[in-house]
């Protein structure tokens, strides 16, 4: 997604994390552990602007995992550095010079956007910094045969496909209106939930509109007008809220399924009850409730008593990318060359989901969760082929 | 009540024209020798500032280099191109960063789709913009001055959003992986070090000031000065005004073109939303607080435009004040200022005399506020006609 | 028979329901000093307009050495040879004197921004032959060594001087001076007298709309007399002075009003 | 293509006709600055932001339980569209006095004047989203902020396919009244006279008597309450607002200002609802992503074919 400059909008976000190691533009740094007795890793994401909220979970996330480690006495310890690119591509690129060229990270979590990924991937790939984000989304990042890159979520490119395969099992439709803002995570997702859409022999009709906008009136035109039987969007909370709204009023009744930018607890404030209810959402995320077991169980309760709220979007995959780093450094790793090396051979069970990256830097296990707006809450339903909609 | 003097008694800005006019006054009288030892001074300057022990002062918390080529380095070469529109020919353009945009996707575009030679796909991006700049100015340049503005913010907003919506050019993906410059062979090589960077944009801010320079001081600038004086007595006296205006706006745009080209080779993304409005905003203040029409001002304000809020991030004590970070006041600031100095000090910390003049005197290409101008249809002149 | 400078063919111009110009014929030989004279609100400031393509005529042509000129573009005729000076006058009152006559020479220059940028050769010889031009200029009208002054902080009359200087630099075949005595003292009227006699001897048909009789009686060759848009008579200076039609318009109205 | 047109083109037009009547309402504060002030006014937009905040706090308040009818309704909508005019038209009139005033007695330039303008719209736009907002709301300021729904989304009739709602009819019913009593206010009495003699030659007017600055203030204080009704209408029908909210639509209405006429108060009206049609319309063969290009285009194409607008410019002087 990009990063929102403007306007508030949210995103995605993001950050695995990483190790790292190394030396950058000198070239120094200790080849094997040796002597090394602490190393730095990063995490970037935007901890202060308009999208924070879904940067601070897997910052929290990752602060968790570094603490647990720290605190069993390792022989190498790892200090986590924050840099807070609000977003920005620009900032990020002049953070991750510093990052790279002062602090001697060896490996970062982040970037947490798809926007900023983009525009520092290429220093990190020159500088052999590994990185890894909990919440990028953007399909694109893993074609530009970066081979230091690394996400532990599945792209749009899986969440869109995971939405409409959803729908067209559990709604067997036989039109389809697929609507998205002009942000670049918006259009992407709409783009590849449209494509899917028309693999499984669904018509599909398209409209888009401005980010700004807040008269959806002829976008709710071309919906009525096409009569279908589910709606998209892909976008964020604060329009889908709006739109749906807007969709509702002018009559339009069809299911309506939105994907990761949209799950958030505003949508609903954002359209109304009425109108969310039933509202289905698709994310590659997974938000543990209070009603988990096992290691999400332990994780809940952990993350709970550190910050003092549940566990929000992206915080289990931000524990988990810090903890592929913790477990290359534990490995005896301490230069981004190794650590980039060990991360193409990890497999671990990650609290989200089982951690393992294909070469190209996305996870082997790119499962989508379902949720649905009922009596006005989000609840989880699952993963995608298992979730089963209600009503 | 025009005034004439400077500004007004209880003006707290007075006492630095006062400075500024001595540095002036010695300056025309300066001999060559003594000039060329000041621009000697400047580039010396110029080619040290990226030291890291001046860099651990100015920018703590990102690195210096970087922030000298972006903000700093590549306002200061857009508010130098705009300075040409608004400040030498008197033209109000709300939209100059759709042509640091038409730079920026030229390299972008032309770098990853069909392989082009970075420096080919530069010149082309001005080019490029040039051609724009004259599409643009052709039908509109003949409107009052106000509408130009709107017509030109209007401009801005077009580019953007097509760009935004045209798949071809990446929509709203933006173009990742635009190609570093070339490489010149055993001279520099174009990488992650931010030093080449900046070597190359202190290298065309250079050329740009020598040709602005050039420029205001030939009978292109005369023709300008004097459409901003009195646009009818200009073309009565033989000055093709609309041909000069149409100048202003390519030579502006190339300026901005050759910008963005730069900066997409540094950048290596570039997506519509690096060229929001706000951005044609800012650059138009930056013009505005130095002194729309004097080189060292307009400098003088991009930089400090540019690097205060970079700088101000850093102070922690602001930071635990406000409880944000402090360059999020920046716009606020630039609004704030603006007023100001439109009520206080219209022509800018450090303008040419010339220009104060006529924004004292209500001249300046605009005429003053009020109905005493004549009506949208620019054919007919103003006063002579009720006579 | 050589062809008239300039020549009006019913030449008129509405503006809305008014009628500035009824069918005004006029017809300037060449070398002449022509005068326009009329009670204010006549119509002599349109005629300048109309000539200098301020306004395109609503009926009528104009004719220029027998080319037509009205609806050519205003910077056009300037270089065709035709300038003006103005009633209020007009110029750039923040540039050096040098720097506004240099405007007018500019007129016939060549170099745009390629030539400028690049400080190429012909640009430098332009600008050298330009400067010069008007240093001479200013030389010519009277006014030598204001050089660097700013327009503005020069004196009334010298100002009056200084937009002669400006026209005459586009090198006029024809020049229109309007109202340039005005606020002028006897001493300077008297030079003003002696300039405009110098420059129809360096060859340029003049032009001129003037309220003082004095001037206009001791330097024109011929006079026009505009009243309420219409040209009520024409003549040498003095069958004009004594035809009763233009005592009756002049009735009334004091000579110096301006 | 056709049939899709055909289609959406009635619920189109509808939709173009509500946003259209907003756009007119802030039209008219541009068109009447412009007329006596020869300024854009660059910030009028953010008097119109300040319109929909105000009304965003006043529904707050209320905070209807469910959406209202007949006379509570009526009383709501009534009490909601005169503390947003009040408000707005008070910020315009302190604009005016911090941004204008100064630079007209100097005597400044109109580039003088509207870089001020400009300064001041960035700084109130900013104001808010820093300042005011969270203090308001207690939320980011920068964040989209909804509102309680106010009026029921009833189908009162239909035309054709398109549904006409209660809320389309207080929209365009309320706008309607407002330019009424606008024109008859600057056509009928003193002060509106002093508006239009002011707006034809100020120097005249001065000479009859009339106060320029008192004609200025009210010239503000009119133009803003309209922006004020135009956001208390905007927020009733589309439930949210954020802190550059009139960045857009201000742009979009000054393009409907000239798209009338410049200076023309029923100019301001034809032009905003043209411009709403327009949008609409086009966005049925471009899709909704092209309305903004739409409208800037269609400024660029008006001010280049006929720069004096549809009606012309009738507040101030006809051509020299």
């Amino acid at each position: 997604m990009s990063g929102a400059r403007l306007g508030r909008v949210l995103a995605l976000a993001a950050a695995s994390s990483l190790v790292l190691a190394a030396c950058a533009g000198g070239g120094g740094g200790g080849d094997a552990g040796g002597d090394v007795t602490s190393v730095k890793i990063g995490f970037m994401g935007d901890l202060t602007g308009e999208a924070a909220a879904i940067v601070i979970p897997p910052r929290n996330g990752a602060v968790m995992a570094v603490k647990e480690y720290n605190d069993k006495n390792p022989k190498v310890k790892i200090e986590l550095v924050q840099y807070d690119s609000q977003g920005k591509p620009d900032q990020a690129t002049s953070l991750v010079t510093k990052a790279i060229g002062q602090d001697k990270i060896i490996g970062l979590i982040g970037p947490a956007f798809s926007g900023e990924s983009k525009a520092v991937g290429g220093l990190l790939e020159e500088n052999k910094i590994p990185s890894v984000s909990p919440s990028a989304t953007n399909p694109g990042l893993a074609e530009n045969g970066w081979t230091y890159w690394h996400r532990v979520v599945a792209n749009d490119s899986d969440q869109g496909p995971g939405i409409a395969e959803f729908l067209v099992k559990a709604k067997s439709p036989k039109k389809a209106f697929v609507i998205s803002d002009d942000q670049e995570y918006s259009v992407g997702l709409a783009d590849a939930v449209a494509k899917s859409f028309k693999d499984a022999g669904v018509t599909v009709e398209t409209d888009k509109f401005a980010k700004g906008a807040s008269d959806y009136s002829s976008t709710v035109t071309k919906v009525a007008s096409a009569n279908p039987d589910v709606i998209v969007y892909g976008g964020y909370y604060a329009e889908a809220g709006r739109l749906l709204k807007q969709l509702r009023d002018g009559g339009v009744k069809a299911t309506f399924a939105s994907g990761d930018g949209s799950l958030d607890q505003q949508v609903i404030t954002g359209a109304g009850a009425a109108a969310a209810e039933n509202a289905v959402f698709g994310c590659p995320c997974n938000i543990p409730s209070p009603d988990v077991t096992g290691t999400l169980k332990t994780f809940f309760d952990n993350y709970k008593k550190a910050n003092n709220v549940d566990p929000a979007i992206y915080a289990t995959e931000g524990y988990d990318a810090a903890t592929a780093f913790i477990k290359a450094v534990e490995a005896g790793n301490t230069t981004g060359e190794k650590i980039n090396e060990y991360l193409k051979t990890i497999n671990f069970e990650g609290v989200s989901k089982p951690i393992k990256f294909k070469a190209n830097g996305e996870p082997e296990n790119n499962a989508i969760f379902v949720y649905q707006v009922k009596g006005g809450v989000l609840k989880l339903l699952g993963p995608a082929e298992e979730a089963k909609l209600e009503g | 009540m025009k005034g004439n003097g400077v500004t007004g008694n209880a003006n707290p800005l007075r006492r630095v024209g006062a400075l500024v006019d001595g540095a002036r006054d010695w300056w025309e009288h300066a001999k060559a020798w003594q000039r060329y030892l000041v621009y000697l001074g400047a580039v010396v300057f110029a080619l040290i500032l990226p030291a890291p022990a001046i860099g651990s002062f100015m920018s703590p918390g990102a690195d210096w280099t970087s922030v000298l080529i972006y903000p700093i380095g590549t306002y200061i070469l857009l508010a130098v191109g705009l300075n040409v529109v608004v400040g030498q020919a008197g033209l109000l353009d709300l939209g100059f960063v759709a042509f640091f945009a038409i730079g920026g996707y030229s390299v972008a575009y032309f770098g990853t789709q069909y392989g082009w030679n970075y420096w080919a796909t530069v010149a082309f991006g001005i080019i490029l913009a040039a051609v724009s700049g004259v599409i643009l100015g052709a039908p509109t340049l003949r409107l009052r001055g106000d509408y130009l503005a709107i017509v030109t913010l209007g401009f801005g907003e077009i580019v953007r959003i097509t760009a935004n919506n045209t798949d071809e050019i990446g929509g709203a993906r933006g173009i990742t992986n635009v190609p570093h410059p070339t490489d010149i062979p055993g001279v520099v090589e174009f990488g992650l070090l931010p030093a080449p960077y900046y070597y190359l944009i202190l290298i065309a801010i250079v050329l740009v000031i020598i040709f602005s320079v050039r420029l205001q001081k030939s009978r292109v600038g005369r023709a300008w000065a004097a459409i901003r004086e009195d646009e009818d007595a200009a073309e009565l006296m033989g000055v093709p005004t609309f041909k000069f205006k149409l100048l202003a706006f390519a030579i502006g745009a190339m300026i901005g073109g050759l910008a963005g080209g730069i900066y997409a080779g540094k950048a290596v993304f570039i997506e519509p939303n690096t060229f929001p409005f706000i951005l044609s905003a800012t650059i138009l203040a930056a013009v505005v607080l130095g002194g729309a029409g004097n080189l060292p001002g307009v400098i003088l304000g991009a930089f400090v435009i540019a690097w205060l809020p970079e700088r101000f991030r850093e102070v922690n004590w602001l930071k635990d004040v406000l409880d944000r970070d402090p360059a999020e006041y920046r716009i606020l600031l630039f609004g704030g200022v603006l007023v100001l100095m439109m009520a206080l000090r219209p022509e800018g910390l450090l303008p040419s005399r010339r220009r104060r003049a006529e924004l004292h005197e209500g001249t300046g290409g605009m005429g003053t506020m009020g109905a005493e101008v004549a009506g949208p249809d620019t054919d007919v002149t103003t006063t002579e006609a009720a006579k | 028979m050589s062809t008239p400078v300039l020549q009006l063919d019913n030449v008129t111009m509405r503006f809305g329901g008014v009628v500035a110009l009824r069918e005004a014929k006029i017809s300037i030989n060449p070398g002449e000093i022509f005068a326009l004279i009329g009670p204010n609100g006549a119509g002599k400031t349109t005629v300048f307009n109309v000539v200098t393509g301020v306004y395109q005529p609503t009926e009528g042509q104009v004719l220029f050495n027998g080319t037509r000129i009205d609806g050519t573009k205003r910077f056009k005729i300037t270089k065709l040879g035709i300038a003006r000076t103005f009633q209020n006058i007009r110029l750039f009152h923040n540039m050096s004197a040098l720097e506004n006559v240099m405007v007018g020479a500019d007129s016939h220059h060549k170099t745009g921004a390629i030539g400028a940028t690049l400080n190429l050769p012909w640009h430098r010889k332009e600008e050298k032959r330009g400067r010069e031009l008007a240093r001479e200029l200013l030389d010519f009208v009277g006014i030598p060594g204001r050089m660097t002054e700013t327009a503005k902080n020069l004196p009334y009359g010298d100002q009056r001087r200084l937009e002669i200087a400006r026209a005459l630099a586009t090198d006029p075949k024809l020049l229109l001076l309007d109202e340039p005595a005005a606020g002028m003292n006897p001493a300077e009227k008297e030079a003003l007298q002696a300039l405009i006699r110098k420059i129809r001897d360096s060859g340029r048909t003049v032009l001129l709309i003037e309220h003082d009789m004095s001037l206009v009686m001791g330097v024109s060759d011929r006079v026009a007399v505009l009243d309420f848009g219409q040209l009520i008579a024409e003549g040498l200076p003095h069958e004009v002075q004594t035809n009763p039609r233009v005592i009756e318009a002049y009735l009334g109205v004091s000579e110096d009003a301006s | 293509m056709l049939d899709e047109f055909l289609n959406q083109f009635l619920p189109s037009t509808v939709g173009g006709l509500v946003v259209g009547s907003i756009y007119a309402l802030v039209a008219l504060g541009y068109t009447m600055v412009y007329g006596v002030l020869r300024l854009i006014n660059f910030a009028h937009s953010e008097i119109f932001m300040i319109g929909t905040f105000t009304s965003l706090v006043v529904i707050t308040a209320i905070a209807p339980a469910s959406p209202l009818t007949g006379f509570a309704l009526f009383g709501v909508m009534l009490l909601l569209i005169l503390l947003s005019a009040a408000i707005s038209g008070g910020a315009a009139m302190l604009l005016e006095v911090v941004a204008y005033r100064p630079l007209r007695k100097k005597g400044a330039t109109r580039l003088t004047a509207l870089i001020s303008a400009i300064g001041a719209s960035l700084f109130l736009q900013e104001l808010f989203a820093l300042v005011v907002i969270p203090w308001l709301t207690g939320k980011a300021g920068r964040n989209q902020q909804s509102s309680p729904r106010l009026v029921d989304r009833d189908t009162v009739f239909t035309i054709g396919n398109a549904a006409v709602r209660t809320d389309h009819i207080i929209v365009v019913v309320a706008a309607v009244v407002m330019m009424v009593a606008l024109d008859r206010l600057v056509n009928r009495t003193r002060i509106g006279r002093g508006i239009r003699a002011t707006a034809q030659d100020p120097e005249a007017a001065v000479l009859m008597g009339v106060s320029i600055d008192n004609i200025v203030r009210v010239t503000f204080l009119l133009g803003g309450a309209m922006a004020g009704v135009a956001g208390a209408l905007y927020l009733m029908e589309f439930e949210n607002t954020v802190y550059n909210v009139g960045f857009v639509l201000g742009i979009k209405a000054f393009t409907a200002a000239v798209l009338g006429g410049i200076g023309n108060l029923r100019g301001a009206l034809v032009g905003g609802v043209v411009l709403g049609l327009i949008e609409n319309w086009g966005a049925i063969f471009l899709g909704s992503e092209w309305k903004d290009v739409i409208a800037f285009t269609v400024l660029v194409v008006v001010l280049m074919f006929r720069p004096t607008g549809i009606l012309g410019e009738s507040l101030q002087k006809a051509r020299a």
